[in-house]
């Protein structure tokens, strides 16, 4: 550190770096000295820089140090990350899948509560769901309908798959809800304690 | 802060201010007598520990004089040391234990230690620091991570939501589980007929019909009750109870 | 950009200067790529960057750029540290680097009194100290050690680095004090190190 302008090139290298904005070559002449030739030093800086992966440049009159662009690409990783879908989106998928195409209306009307656009663009972008054209009503809603990717991801070859509603009560799906929580609530009693539905009348 | 600006801190309080223990930085006894262990120059291992004690008695004595408030640590520590300075001070008796001398002693390795601790701290304090003395990038560009959702769903999941939808669609019909209880007419029908027959106090549960169902039991004991208490109303029957929850007893009246 | 190595270390050095916190070799390695010679190009730029006015340093296994320390001078900001540190919470802190994993006790019998309520909170939320689970005694009290934020902040490498940890430890000066006075009574020290009683007054 005997020679001054290795001093200099130190002092505005660090200077730039510490930074939290771009400066002017007067706002790192505070800094590093008002009659230091820091004209000098950001163009040394930069051409030793020149190749590296970070870059010193000059951007409307104030300098920077920036990463090179050509590495950005590294600068970028994507995760995947495994994601719940929440029951709206499930309801409404299941309603889109067994009614297809179904405009967002008549999805509310099925499921009797009102779905956030957010909902329908999760689906969109899980892969599952597109618009299918538009209803030829007034208002021309759009509709929504399955895609490929939603019957490859459910391991169904077609839509025909899906379980009917005569399946679906069968199965117990159809059950009112507070039926089936009494049901539940029952089990763990003595069944002989209570009278059964067909003794009543 | 200078170990001796600290001392004159002590000596003379800044017109009549609260003592300095409630400036925060002074915090103890162990400490103040640290303080005055270094304001004597000498290692820490050299020191008097009975000056030391004087010192600090001193201290608390002007302190007390001055009327001000002084911390329970102070306080416990004045005593602990009072009594070590007459241990050390009268002849020793031969079989006390610890020793004076081993209080003495452990006093002052506490004192190294903190005093290492303290000297430590500075030293740490001193270095170049990060955001003080040496800095980092001020404007980084931030590494990103691009979070790909990837959503999860099961054909269980699907099927299983569509007959939630269908089954909220559904008109809702409540059947209420029936149980076998005995009507209030009832019990005072059979109340009023099996206490006619009977001649002494008998506890209500006589009147109850032969079940092994303990819900019906308790529908019947409930409806007798209140058969009982309406029977009483008419006149018909009498009730008696010794005390709270004692049996029942019933007769005719 | 022919040579490959060459191409790493432009990666590593773009990476860290984008980066907003130290990172270490395995996290380094996730964006410049998992195979790569992460260390050795690391320490190759670290050797690069010797003597400029940014350096390459390892603050408990991650790394960060940062400004040379001689160049505070120019650099130091004129207003006041965020919050400077109260002595009790110096001390507190320099215990807990030089005796980790270190209970609250502990500390307490090192200071000779209580540790007051916000002295440990004030030195976790500076990022300088964790609790580092809990001692197998009664009671299983809680223990406390440093961060890798404590050792970046305060330009460490490692605990080793700790400012003379190890004359402190060959003094017997990080020993509790029954074990130092064991230790003395072992060696034969006796009562006539002490002033006796007759040498006062």
């Amino acid at each position: 550190m005997i020679d001054p302008a290795e001093d200099l090139s130190r002092a505005v290298e660090a200077t730039l770096f510490a930074a939290s904005e771009p400066m002017t070559v007067s706002e790192i002449a505070a800094y590093v000295g008002i009659d230091a030739d820091v004209k000098g030093a950001l163009s040394d800086l930069a051409m030793r820089y020149e190749g590296r992966g970070i870059n010193l440049v000059e951007r409307g009159g104030r300098w920077l140090f920036q990463t090179a662009p050509d590495l950005a690409h590294i600068l970028r990783r994507e995760r995947e990350e495994a994601r719940k879908l929440s029951r709206a989106g499930i309801e409404t998928l299941a309603i889109i899948a067994y009614h297809e195409p179904v405009s967002r209306a008549e999805i509310e009307a099925i499921r009797g509560v009102q779905i956030s656009k957010g909902t329908l663009d999760v689906l969109m972008e899980a892969g599952w769901v597109r618009p299918a054209g538009r209803r030829d009503v007034p208002g021309r809603p759009l509709t929504y309908a399955t895609t490929p990717g939603f019957l490859a991801h459910f391991g169904l070859e077609s839509r025909r798959d899906l379980p009917g509603i005569e399946d679906l009560k069968a199965a117990g799906l159809l059950d009112p809800v507070d039926l089936a929580f009494d049901a539940l609530e029952m089990q763990g009693r003595d069944a002989e304690q209570l009278e059964t539905v067909d003794e009543s009348d | 802060m200078g170990e001796q600006l600290i001392i004159e801190e002590f000596a003379t309080p800044a017109d009549g201010e609260p003592f300095l223990l409630e400036l925060g930085s002074w915090e103890g006894p162990l400490d103040l007598l640290l303080a005055l262990a270094r304001s004597q120059k000498v290692d820490l291992r050299e020191i008097s520990i009975l000056a030391l004690v004087e010192q600090y008695l001193d201290f608390i004595a002007n302190a007390k004089a001055l009327k001000l408030e002084i911390a329970a640590d102070y306080l416990v520590m004045a005593a602990w040391l009072a009594y070590l300075k007459s241990c050390l001070l009268l002849p020793r008796e031969p079989h006390v234990d610890p020793s004076p001398e081993e209080l003495a002693l452990r006093l002052q390795l506490r004192l190294e230690r903190l005093n290492a601790m303290r000297e430590a701290g500075a030293r740490l304090m001193g270095r170049d620091r990060l955001g003080r003395d040496v800095f980092a990038r001020g404007l980084p560009d931030g590494l990103r991570v691009i979070r790909k959702a990837k959503w999860d769903a099961q054909i269980f999941d699907l099927i299983q939501a569509y007959g939630h939808v269908k089954a909220r669609a559904m008109p809702a019909f409540h059947i209420v589980a029936r149980r076998r209880v005995m009507t209030l007419e009832d019990a005072i029908e059979r109340v009023a007929r099996l206490v006619g027959v009977a001649i002494d106090w008998m506890e209500i549960g006589h009147f109850l019909p032969e079940t092994d169902d303990p819900v019906f039991r308790r529908s019947a004991l409930a409806s007798s009750f209140v058969a009982t208490l309406e029977l009483a109303r008419q006149g018909r029957l009498e009730l008696a109870q010794e005390e709270a929850f004692a049996p029942l007893m019933v007769r005719a009246a």
